[in-house]
């Protein structure tokens, strides 16, 4: 009886927990309220993609109203992807977080950073599956105030700065998204989204939905951090709480880039987003100044965490790569890559948190021989950079691989020469933290450090494992994947 | 000239939003850009609820012998929507109060310069 | 602002409708214009008013801060809750259909306890918000 | 005659606006911002929109502008000049008005009762709503029952910005403890 209830469960487990932390106040109980419920979401999260596997797309007619009356929760291959992102690095993140919040943050007020972080989960949760456009803005702000939230919680005061400067820029994203909701609604009078891509076709294409489709990709751009809309991504990023970070890094971009996807080829449709406007090309150029630009300037930055950040925009470039292909092949790889960078960031971020928590910093002159006091932490360094720079046997050569793939179906050789050379920017900026960390002998002050308590390491462990296991059977996210880009480009 | 008069009221709203939204991205006051923000966003919700008017429609609360109503669905969106946006400016006032706490400025070339100079 | 003699005893005349007022938007919201989240502001307004004129300490002595974070999270559980409740008696969640007798009268109810979460939790978080503001120095 | 409040009350709107980007005094700047959500709020009766101009009244006019004298009250009130020319928030302004303008060229006539927004979703609820629920305030229908996910989200970013505040500023009633600024030497 539950199971034909699992699509609202996996939102409402965390919604009606989060509360639940405030009411038990104790540090520990809420802790452990937090941790059940991410990890039951992401129980459910397994179940449904599992039903959708068999099943196809599931829908769930909240309050009883059927769309587009009520409000429908949709899930197909690509939310049931984004899904077991947010879900599963939530519960890695989670146990994670109750020792590095030791250091990083008072603990009088415990209970309530475990009730932002679910709401952050279930707001970006409730973004992936929901099927009714308006809907996906109000969860899109739970996520989002809960983000500014925790990002504000930060060690350094540059965190409160970077938290209103992601609030200024958030919100005039979201706004975006509103009006384009808005003129999407007043050309077609729905606001479900299956609805709107039905009626669209109807209505014409005409210059109010050219304006909404204009307002949709700069809003979500904004989320997203594409270059050049990226400003609020690096200090946010730098300065917000290891975990949050991580948590962030792994699946709040991913999100936003679900709802690009989904408003570009669900709901405007590829033969308007694509063959009636020229979106694919502006799309690959920004795409690729993105593979680069940030790159660089991540090779000059003297904080790990930073260079990271900005390494970030610059892995959000290969996700755009794969869209402004406009191709099965290509939508698999960006897609893929949405998977994969969770993976590869979430680990880079967690062994940064593993680092700040034993020597209160992420400079990479402080990090020197470090790998001698914490070689497990640094071994799970070199294990998710490997993945991050897309070496064989790991996760991030598959979607790397992929990306070519389409690069060649497309006939386009510079861009696999660029995807190659852009990755060789990676090694640069990994080597410098690896060369301090191995060849540089550690200063004296380092002595007393030692190895990351087990809490932080088995989590990070977990994620770099993950990369080499998704490196190598590479099922899953791939069929997931195809599904979904198959059925984006509308292809059985 | 008939195009004109349908248009006017979507036109003057845009205006205010581009104002608000004006004050948001030019200014460096965090105080006067959250101002800002409040207005692009009210504006924003005007847009919103001129598509749900019909002329000669009333409130849309049933009434004998009213046949008449005003779309109410843009009401509700709005009304969640207001609530969105206090929520956001309150979360944004708090992070003022403590940003002039710890820079004694709440000008962002000062805070900008401060941190330069670190 | 002790010393304004007009305004404490204008507040306490005032305070009584206020509230009632608060009251009549929270239940009249079927009827006319008007729900949960009106009322919680208004219900604020009246505290903060009192918090403004005699002080926040006299207001906090009144609704103390445990009260307050129980409203807050209260309100969303009981919202949330009523759809759990009407997952158990086997409709979809938000279906407050089977929660009478009649369909039509489970709406009715369903409607009337959801906006009471709306009004509880939009009450506390104005609330704490302004006396949290109204209470912190800089120091 | 509708058209003709409209157009008087958006024309106080702008000024309004326009005095809120000149002026420098924030108090100022706070209070216009107060006369600005009120202006809104009678545009939304003009609307048809009671409960919108209700809940903007409320919190727009009352809420919001206690808010930002509260914050005003703890930091400062007067602006900075700027230090120079707005160029490029000026450039980005007017592309997105223009884009918004040349969107609004295909939209359906001010009060069209044609238009797809009012013929399609929305007569269902108007025709249903007594049926269904038995309330006549169709607007609390759609917002609690029709629509009552959407309303279940916004209590709980109600709820976010609540723990939100407690978070940043701290616990009103034991005085305040931040967590203290502790600076990475790095730039």
């Amino acid at each position: 009886m539950l199971s034909s209830h699992l699509p609202v469960l996996v939102i409402i487990i965390p919604l009606i927990c989060a509360p639940l932390c405030i009411l038990f106040r104790g540090k520990d109980q809420a802790f452990g309220i937090a941790l059940l419920a991410t990890w039951a979401s992401f129980a459910c999260a397994c179940l449904i993609t599992a039903r959708v596997m068999t099943e196809g797309q599931i829908s769930y007619e909240l309050g009883g109203w059927p769309p587009p009356i009520g409000i429908e929760i949709r899930i197909d291959a690509l939310n049931a992807l984004i899904l077991l992102i947010v879900s599963g690095i939530g519960s890695v993140v989670a146990p994670y977080s109750r020792n590095s919040l030791l250091l990083e943050y008072v603990e009088d007020r415990s209970s309530m950073f475990y009730s932002a972080f679910l709401l952050c989960l279930c707001g970006l949760m409730g973004v992936a599956v929901t099927g009714d456009a308006f809907n996906l803005f109000v969860f899109l702000e739970i996520s989002s105030l809960s983000s500014y939230v925790l990002i504000a919680l930060g060690f350094d005061r540059r965190a409160l700065t970077a938290s209103y400067q992601y609030l200024i820029m958030g919100t005039i994203g979201a706004t975006f998204i509103v009006i384009s909701i808005g003129l999407l609604y007043q050309a077609t009078g729905t606001l479900n989204m299956a609805d709107i891509a039905k009626r669209l076709p109807e209505h014409g294409y005409d210059r109010t939905v050219i304006s909404a489709f204009a307002f949709m990709v700069i809003g979500a751009g904004l989320k997203i951090a594409i270059f050049p809309l990226h400003q609020w991504l690096p200090n946010a990023y730098t300065y917000a709480p290891s975990t949050v970070t991580a948590f962030l890094a792994a699946t709040a971009t991913k999100v936003s880039v679900y709802i690009l996807l989904r408003f570009l080829f669900t709901v405007f449709g590829v033969h308007f987003s694509f063959e009636i406007l020229p979106t694919a090309a502006p799309l690959l150029i920004l795409a690729i100044l993105a593979m680069f630009i940030p790159s660089i300037v991540a090779c000059f930055q003297k904080n790990v965490k930073r260079v990271f950040a900005y390494s970030s925009v610059a892995q959000i470039g290969y996700m755009i790569l794969g869209i402004s292909f406009v191709s099965v092949t290509g939508l698999t790889a960006g897609i893929l890559h949405l998977f994969n960078h969770a993976l590869m960031k979430g680990a880079l971020f967690l062994v940064l948190g593993c680092i700040f928590y034993r020597i209160g910093s992420c400079h990479i002159d402080r990090m020197a021989g470090i790998a001698r006091r914490m070689p497990w932490t640094m071994a799970a360094f070199v294990g998710a950079s490997l993945s991050l720079i897309g070496i064989p046997m790991t996760a991030g050569f598959i979607s790397k691989w992929y990306l070519i793939l389409a690069a060649y179906e497309k006939g386009w050789w510079y861009v696999t020469v660029l995807i190659v050379v852009s990755s060789l920017i990676a090694v640069i900026y990994v080597w410098r933290v690896i060369e301090s960390a191995y060849f540089r002998e550690p200063p004296d002050d380092l002595a007393t450090v030692s190895e990351a308590p087990l809490s932080l390491l088995v989590p990070t462990w977990i994620l770099v494992i993950g990369n080499v296991y998704f490196g190598i059977d590479t099922s899953l996210p791939v069929g997931l994947a195809e599904l979904a880009a198959k059925s984006l480009m509308g292809v059985n | 000239m008939e195009d004109f008069f349908g248009l006017y009221n979507y036109w003057i709203v845009i205006f205010l939003a581009m104002a608000g939204l004006y004050i948001v991205i030019a200014r460096g006051n965090l105080i006067k850009k959250l101002v800002g923000l409040n207005v692009f966003q009210a504006s924003v919700f005007i847009l919103y609820i001129s598509f749900g008017k019909v002329t000669g429609g009333t409130a849309p609360i049933l009434v004998k012998g009213v046949e008449m109503y005003s779309n109410p669905l843009p009401h509700v969106l709005i009304l969640t929507a207001i609530v969105v946006g206090v929520a956001t400016t309150a979360l944004g006032l708090a992070l003022v109060v403590r940003i002039r706490k710890e820079y004694g400025t709440i000008e962002e070339e000062d805070i900008h310069s401060q941190d330069e100079s670190m | 602002m002790k010393e304004y003699l007009v305004l404490r005893v204008i507040t306490k005349l005032l305070l009584p409708f206020i509230l009632l007022f608060g009251l009549y938007v929270q239940f009249h919201g079927d009827f006319g214009p008007g729900g949960g989240f009106q009322a919680g502001v208004i219900f604020a307004a009246a505290f903060i008013l009192y918090s403004m004129v005699f002080g926040v300490h006299a207001a906090q002595a009144i609704l103390p801060e445990g009260i307050l974070r129980a409203g807050i999270a209260g309100g969303v559980l009981l919202y949330a809750s009523v759809g759990v409740l009407d997952l158990m008696l086997g409709a979809n969640y938000l279906d407050y259909s089977p929660m009478a007798a009649h369909a039509k009268e489970g709406q009715h109810l369903g409607i009337f306890l959801v906006e009471l979460g709306v009004g509880i939790t939009v009450a506390s978080v104005m609330m704490t918000v302004f006396f949290t503001f109204a209470a912190w120095r800089e120091d | 005659m509708v058209e003709v409040i409209d157009i008087i009350i958006l024309s106080l709107m702008a000024a309004t606006v326009i005095a809120m980007v000149v002026i420098r005094n924030l108090m100022a700047v706070v209070a216009l911002g107060g006369i600005y959500s009120l202006l809104a709020a009678s545009i939304f009766v003009t609307l048809d929109a009671v409960d919108v101009a209700f809940t903007e009244a409320a919190v727009g006019a009352g809420i919001s502008t206690v808010l930002f004298i509260a914050t005003l009250a703890l930091t400062t009130r007067i602006e900075k000049k700027p230090a120079h020319k707005p160029i490029l928030p000026l450039f980005v302004v007017i592309v997105t008005g223009a884009v918004l303008i040349y969107g609004s060229l295909d939209m359906a006539r001010f009060g069209d009762p044609n238009a797809a927004a009012i013929t399609h979703v929305a007569p269902y609820y108007l025709e249903n709503t007594k049926k269904d629920t038995g309330i006549p305030n169709v607007v609390t229908a759609v917002l609690a029952s029709y629509r009552g996910y959407d309303t279940l989200g916004e209590v709980t970013v109600i709820f976010t910005a609540g723990i939100g505040v407690i978070l940043l500023l701290g616990s009103w009633r034991r005085g305040l403890t931040p967590p203290s600024p502790h600076r990475e030497d790095d730039a």
